[in-house]
């Protein structure tokens, strides 16, 4: 049985693992066939950041964890304007293919969903 | 109802894993069902039968050992985030070439499909941090 | 309809700002572990919906609940959790 | 030699186990006869509440911990007004006996130290 | 004159706010960690105090240091610390 | 200079404890004497012997290692915040019956009484979270 799962995404990565755990139970979900979306909500929104360079910190790169999430058909990747303006961060800077929605939109975007679970 | 539970919380640096366990009993009490709980991230630490609390704290470990004894609940504690925080079974202690281990059932070692499995199969999942 | 566990200290972490920014108007709060900080935040004397917090943990810290909140136990918790499609926590 | 330590407390107690491993190194300080001072700032002024009852969620008493600092003649005790008034504190809500300072005055009672040390 | 080390985004933790409020006007500041996430952050275009930011923890996060920060390495980061009376870490 | 570090962070769910590493490699490179590394809060998990990190990965623990070997630094894990989190040696293991155990030298549990030392006794003491 495939269900409508959202993970929301609120973690910024590097600082903490969540932001990396949580993409891995993405992962697994997929491989699952499930049909997931993610949220990119607070700081979940300096996931999506281009550009991150942490071989320097010695740390996988996120960014590449998140660029293979079309293979596993994953494609609804959604981010909240407002926190990304607050962050002052625009469209531009961003490394992977989002839809920016409202805060006023993430209500509903929670409540279609069958199972939401944060990291 | 069939609940589930995400513990995320260090036993000893938060107080989520307290008051996952209070959860637990309760949904118990009432008559739920308690399919899983999931450790993950710093809640994996909750695994470690080498966990010497003081007498007078709560021994989580424990605690949830015997829970898992008296209502045969699940305790399934991810086996990607325990390794790397050195959480592991006899068998993972001889593959990584370990004189010595901390995990013995009833808890176990196993993938995020079983997270995935308690989230879907569960009524609800309660994540503790 | 949500159910919404605040589970830190909304003065130095953002869980409860994150959280009321996006709630529905049908969903409810719940305040548990150093979320009960939140007891007499600003931020909740302006939201409508339902706010519960978790009496063991707002006693523990010495906080006293305003009648704007309901102090309930672990029994309304499960209760509240089996009522709502979904249970977000917010750390 | 006895040394001028400051602790700085800016956790709230019971969610976190800092708080606690502070008061630790405090008592641990001050049996090896150094002048210890407490700041509590933040979140930390959250610390000495009064009527903590912490035994239903299985913790031991931060208050209780805090209360035995004048055995170990411990007396300088600091909380800054801003914080307790930011969250609806006042010196009547407190369990034990510090001195309201305000924000401008941490500064100078910082660098008056010889150590200091924040948890 | 003190050393700040901020080791938490500003944006889910009030380690830089509070540092900030108590900052003595000869202090300096040093965003490390998530505390990198605090370069573009209204609270620092506002002090006068010199800011530095550690160049790894930045560039790892994507993050660009404006003008009026100066990025720095481990080189200097260790520099600074043995150049201040007071190192203070807020996380 | 003298350096001493504080290392709260618990090492695969933070970065502090690479901060300190780093910082601690600096200090050597430049001459710095490092006076001792003091874990602390979720920072004892550093001195478990069990960790296994996958292969691209720092194995933070090795590292500390390495570098205590090199330049005989003093690595200080705090006895009552190891114990109740599961990191002890054999002598622990021993007093608190357990089979297992998982803090070898160099790292050595020890008291607060360190961490003041190191506080009182170097020109700088850093704090890692």
């Amino acid at each position: 049985m495939t269900n409508e799962i959202l993970i929301i995404a609120r973690s910024a990565p590097y600082g903490s693992s969540l932001a990396r755990e949580g993409i891995d139970y993405i992962l697994t979900s997929a491989a699952y066939d499930q049909d997931i979306s993610i949220l990119f909500l607070g700081d979940g929104v300096f996931q999506i950041l281009k550009d991150q360079n942490p071989a320097d910190i010695k740390l996988k790169s996120h960014l590449a964890a998140l660029e293979i999430l079309p293979l596993y058909d994953i494609e609804k990747l959604y981010a909240v304007k407002e926190d990304l303006l607050e962050r002052g961060l625009d469209i531009n800077q961003l490394g992977v293919k989002v839809t920016v929605i409202e805060r006023s939109q993430v209500d509903s975007l929670i409540d279609s969903q069958d199972k939401v679970l944060s990291f | 109802m069939k609940f589930s539970l995400l513990v995320l919380a260090s036993p000893y640096s938060q107080q989520g894993g307290l008051s996952a366990l209070q959860f637990a009993k309760t949904c118990l009490d009432q008559g739920h069902q308690l399919y899983r709980v999931f450790f993950y991230h710093e809640g994996v630490q909750t695994a470690s039968a080498l966990q010497c609390p003081q007498r007078d704290e709560v021994n989580l470990h424990d605690q949830w050992k015997e829970l898992a004894d008296q209502h045969s609940i699940d305790l399934v504690t991810c086996i990607a985030a325990a390794l790397k925080r050195g959480i592991l079974d006899e068998g993972e202690a001889k593959r990584y070439e370990k004189d010595h281990f901390n995990l013995n059932k009833p808890f176990e070692l196993s993938g995020l499909g079983q997270l995935l499995d308690a989230q879907i199969n569960s009524d609800q999942l309660i994540t503790f941090a | 309809m949500k159910l919404h566990l605040i589970q830190r200290s909304p003065f130095s972490n953002s869980a409860l700002k994150d959280c009321l920014n996006t709630i529905g108007e049908n969903d409810s709060v719940l305040l548990m572990q150093d979320g009960t900080y939140s007891l007499n935040h600003p931020l909740l004397t302006d939201i409508k919906n339902p706010t519960y917090a978790l009496l063991q943990d707002s006693s523990a810290r010495g906080l006293t609940t305003p009648a704007s909140t309901k102090a309930i136990e672990y029994d309304e918790f499960v209760m509240l959790c089996s009522q709502h499609k979904h249970v977000l926590s917010w750390y």
